[in-house]
């Protein structure tokens, strides 16, 4: 990787303690999800292709905590922390990992397709830059309805090589659709560093192709994030559609089964200098609003969280082989 | 009242956007140029440039926005001017639009109709004279109309809109100025039809193939074979009980289809009239198709690429050999 | 030599890029990061970033200029990382490989490969487990190649390089830890093949079905049924002929096809051997398919919707009920 | 269109008087052609779709004569010109459009698919954006197999829109090739003017978006094209990919199907007189290059040609039914 890494996030957190400890929790609540997933699909209990997003938690817990219940998110196939922050039970997320019919998609989908309707959690996909076309469309549907919602659309830096991100970025910019597109950035395309696959990498350059709004963020720093989201909702809201970057890494391979020989470990070690979590609590702990005993404590009620969603999947069920074709339709 | 093909999808157009204001028509050049082909001239003026939304060169985004419009609570009519053009949003239609309420355990339905026109026969050659409706129906989890009359033209669009499931329409422009009588009969996205009733050998056909089919017999009963004539209408589902109803009938069936021969529809058809009905066949089911080309410019080639119904009238008398 | 169908595969790629040095491998991280099925793991460093060229997340302008590239004097081989994102190249594929040639009067030959994952069986749930080289068989002017075996997967590239007309390559991952000899046989992309020998039954398999065909056929031969196996091999053009040989030596047939059974290429080989053999089947072909549902997660939900050799001897012995 | 239209093209014409005869000569090639076209299709004598120049003449003859007959073109359905100036007989587009097997595709590509190996013209296109990864395959090739060569690539404004032009031009620029992307904008793609289908209308200010050099030139000036075309193949030869935007306008319907009621026929009015034939001619005139009595005495010549190529296309021969199927596959 070229870029420069920044240093680590730090300076006061400008949040009342309550509100830093609920973004904490959430980026825990992620974090502690995702390292039990790791370890049951070694066990065999989760299956097919899973792809962690440890490292990046700050991204959808800055983001997530600035959108409302009514607003809409469309996500990739990384995207466990976004369905949990979205309002998905954790315990149907596991169990849609176990392939179990209490699962959020009723076993159907797996890691890369978690569904709620309920909280307007639109997936889930596994194809990359298939979710921005559908953004677009919530977006549509929700200005021509007269809704006040917005459409956070989630993708990574690999997805905006792809003629879907630019079709899809004409189109919000053009109709002023009410479309946050939040970029991942974590400078890997699978084992494709962004230098070698963009002509640009400077990938809020490419905003102004679309006359769109468009500023880069701290991916790592959850109030960074936070802040930028906050104001992303509200120019989507406002005036029409924005451009995110939010510049962050992943700790782990791509998915399972990358080796992850691509990239040098010192990277991986500079990068985690950098860990979403540890900085923030280390900022919260220097102002006092946070004890080392405290956060642990959190971290217990998760771990609690966690083993009760992993109960909670294996004692679901199995949807019975002869309700395989329903749904193909609607009746 | 008689009206045109074309009138009757138009007419069928402006009903959908009169009846429901979450219905609005999306695709290029459907407002201000009217439709490429003129279908939707006049619906600008009448329901406004939010409602009969030109798109830009863009399918795969606009088929996108309208799965997402759909499931955001509209009811979208996307137009891809013609079939030709349909590869580039295929991802959204395949791996969206048909799979997601199975992927999510039913949660989301997607109430989207995407308008094409397809087929050949105007010397557009090779890139504008794909016949991909037969192909599309192997999709499962949309559904796939295919008007040959005035009434479906007129009809099929309400109910593939309050279907529910995603619904293909394809528009045939080689039918676009034939004349008729629309009539009050309720039009359901459900069933094949028997258009001319027969005896002696079914024909099987869909689409701009429907009147080269009953051309074809017209000119077998001057020569004293009586064939019936079904209209698919549905390509997915297949209301195989009407066609294997005819065939039980008739013992004898050619299947006419636009599309290429190798893994057509006509295979379909072929394969579950042998699977359904072997023991009631007299000979085996034939096929007239596209021939398997792409289609040239020349008239004389195009010509000898489709389906026509002198070849229709060969291979039914092939049948009686 | 006793080497895996993905050391095969590999091999094949190796000599590919030795032998001719107007060959190149492209696509998304076949590179840097070996291939995300290691299929071209070390050929970066033997072969260096030109020749082994990683590619934007762009499969319609990769695809597109692996076109170009061949018909500018190169030998590309095209990886779509899987058969599932092949929709969205999907056009280029058509509208201009597939085309180009008898469009322009056969001035431009596309001597290009492109090479794809398919299939499913690995819990890859819905949008990543479709199956569709069946459907693609359908397209005139491309050559479409399913290799079952280690000398297939070793050989069909150098088989579709050397052809001369765009040859997609389907590669199954489900065989990929496979192993066998390799043997000096040359390869072609041009026949079916036995691969068991039989007399009561035929079943026609290709690609992952067919080991699944041949645990079938010595199931069945358990029960005193002694089935013949015939490996399709390529899908495009079909060789019929081997085909029909062993179905009119068998007079029974069944057709296992992972694709989805509607308009799939099972349809296909049913209607010919009714159109070539009709009168020598002692009872209608049957097929076993992928059920015609997006594949779901859950292991026992996607074994349910696959073909499986259980489903084959059923099927078999309905034949004879 | 809300694009404040130019004063006409003016000024001393830079070239000796040869060489402005012949682009004079050449523009009226076309618009001679195209007329001729139109009146056959009105006769029946052409069918399908037939996408008119007219109007446009500056951009093709401009930008042709730039390059060399080692480069390779790309077009699109509307490349009668470019397929001429190229260097294809017209009597072999001609009996092309004839649908007769003496025609450059052997009558089976018509107005949109005009072919010619020999040439290096390789279509007509009629999938907008369709040609551009092709021309990236070329310029790719021509990269790796060391030869000096360029490749132009020739698209309207409507196909900017196009994934295919994102994705494309992205490959070019990240793996710096030969490629000129010439990109036609008349303002209109089919009955849709730019404004009402792009976001941004200025298209040069999309090429940062692929760190891709880029300009604008009047594209009814024959000599600012020629001279634009010139500095980008040099530019291609040199660095790699650039874009070029040549601003001009169709004089006729988009195709013989089109009623042409989405524009104002005052706006057509007042791009006729940008008209690149009159105007190019009156510069030569006032500068003394160039006669009313040599411009008839062109046109005449212009006029021989047009009539042998309609000589040549009704005496051509239809391919024989029996080879329907030739050539579907190599042999
Ligand atoms: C259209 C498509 N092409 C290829 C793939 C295979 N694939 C899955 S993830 C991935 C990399 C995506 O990178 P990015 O968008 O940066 O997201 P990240 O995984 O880094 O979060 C690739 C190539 C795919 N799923 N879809
Ligand atoms: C992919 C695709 N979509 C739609 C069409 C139908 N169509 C043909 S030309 C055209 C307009 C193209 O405009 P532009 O690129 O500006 O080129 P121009 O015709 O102005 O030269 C359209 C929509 C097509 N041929 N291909
Ligand atoms: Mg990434
Ligand atoms: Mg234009």
């Amino acid at each position: 990787m070229s870029t420069p890494i920044p240093p680590p996030p730090s300076g006061p957190v400008p949040y009342p303690p309550e509100k830093s400890i609920a973004l904490l929790t959430d980026m825990l609540r992620i974090r502690r999800l995702e390292e039990k997933c790791a370890e049951l699909y070694g066990a065999g209990k989760i299956r097919g292709f899973l792809h962690l997003y440890i490292g990046e938690e700050a991204v959808a817990t800055g983001a997530m905590r600035a959108l409302l219940p009514v607003d809409s998110v469309v996500a990739t196939y990384r995207e466990h922390g976004h369905a949990l922050l979205k309002g998905v039970a954790m315990t149907r997320i596991m169990a849609e990992m176990f392939g179990k019919k209490e699962g959020c998609s009723r076993g159907r989908g797996g890691s890369m397709h978690l569904f709620d309707a309920a909280t307007r959690f639109y997936g889930g996909n596994a194809i990359v830059g298939g979710g921005l076309p559908l953004a677009v469309g919530f977006g549509l549907a929700a200005k021509m309805r007269g809704e006040e919602r917005v459409t956070a659309c989630f993708f990574g830096d690999g997805a905006v090589a792809e003629g879907a991100f630019h079709e899809s970025m004409n189109l919000a910019a053009l109709w002023r659709l009410p479309v946050a597109f939040f970029c991942e950035n974590n400078f890997y395309a699978m084992g494709t560093a962004i230098a070698r696959y963009e002509a640009q990498t400077d990938l809020c350059a490419k905003a102004a192709s679309y006359g769109m709004e468009a500023f880069p963020v701290d991916g790592m720093d959850v109030v960074a994030v936070h802040e930028g989201a906050k104001r992303a909702r509200e120019h989507a809201m406002a005036s029409g559609p924005v451009f995110v970057e939010f510049r962050t890494y992943r700790f782990r391979a791509h998915s399972m089964f990358d080796p992850d020989l691509y990239r040098d470990k010192s990277e991986i070690e500079q990068w985690k200098t950098r860990g979403p979590i540890h900085t923030f609590s280390a900022r919260l702990k220097a102002q006092g609003d946070l004890t080392e005993e405290r956060f642990l404590e959190i971290d217990a009620e998760v771990a609690g969280e966690v083993d009760a969603a992993v109960a909670f999947a294996e004692a679901g069920s199995w949807e019975p082989v002869e309700d395989l074709a329903k749904d193909v339709y609607a009746p | 009242m008689k009206i045109t093909y074309r009138e009757a999808l138009r007419l069928g157009l402006r009903e959908a956007l009169a009846r429901d204001e979450r219905v609005f028509l999306m695709g290029e050049d459907v407002g201000r140029y009217g439709g490429t082909y003129a279908v939707s001239k006049g619906l600008l003026a009448e329901f406004g440039p939010e409602r009969v939304r030109d798109a830009p060169l863009s399918e795969l985004a606009f088929v996108g926005a309208g799965i997402g419009a759909a499931l955001g609570g509209m009811r979208p009519i996307v137009e891809v001017m013609t079939v030709n053009f349909s590869l580039l949003p295929l991802d959204q239609i395949v791996n969206t639009a048909a799979i997601l309420r199975h992927m999510s355990g039913g949660q989301f339905a997607v109430p989207l109709v995407i308008r094409m026109a397809t087929g050949a026969g105007r010397q557009l050659a090779a890139q504008h004279s794909h016949s991909f409706e037969g192909w599309y129906a192997h999709i499962p989890g949309i559904k796939i109309a295919a008007p040959a009359t005035i009434d479906d033209a007129h009809g099929m669009l309400g109910a593939a809109l309050a279907d529910g499931n995603p619904v293909l329409v394809f528009e045939y422009p080689a039918l676009f100025e034939t004349t008729g009588e629309l009539s009050a009969e309720a039009i359901d996205i459900a069933h094949a039809k028997v258009r001319r009733q027969g005896t002696r050998v079914t024909l099987v056909a869909y689409g701009n193939c429907v009147p080269k089919a009953l051309q074809a017999a017209d000119r077998l009963a001057e020569e004293g074979i009586n064939a019936e004539v079904v209209d698919l209408r549905v390509l997915r589902p297949l209301d195989m009980d009407t066609v294997l109803a005819s065939v039980r009938k008739t013992r004898r069936a050619v299947v006419v289809d636009d599309g290429w021969r190798s893994g057509g529809l006509s295979a379909e058809i072929m394969a579950r009239v042998m699977e359904q009905a072997f023991y009631d066949l007299d000979a085996p089911v034939a096929r007239v198709c596209r021939e398997e080309v792409p289609i040239p410019y020349a008239r004389h080639l195009e010509e000898a690429a489709l389906p026509q119904a002198d070849k229709i009238v060969a291979a039914v008398k092939g049948l009686f050999q």
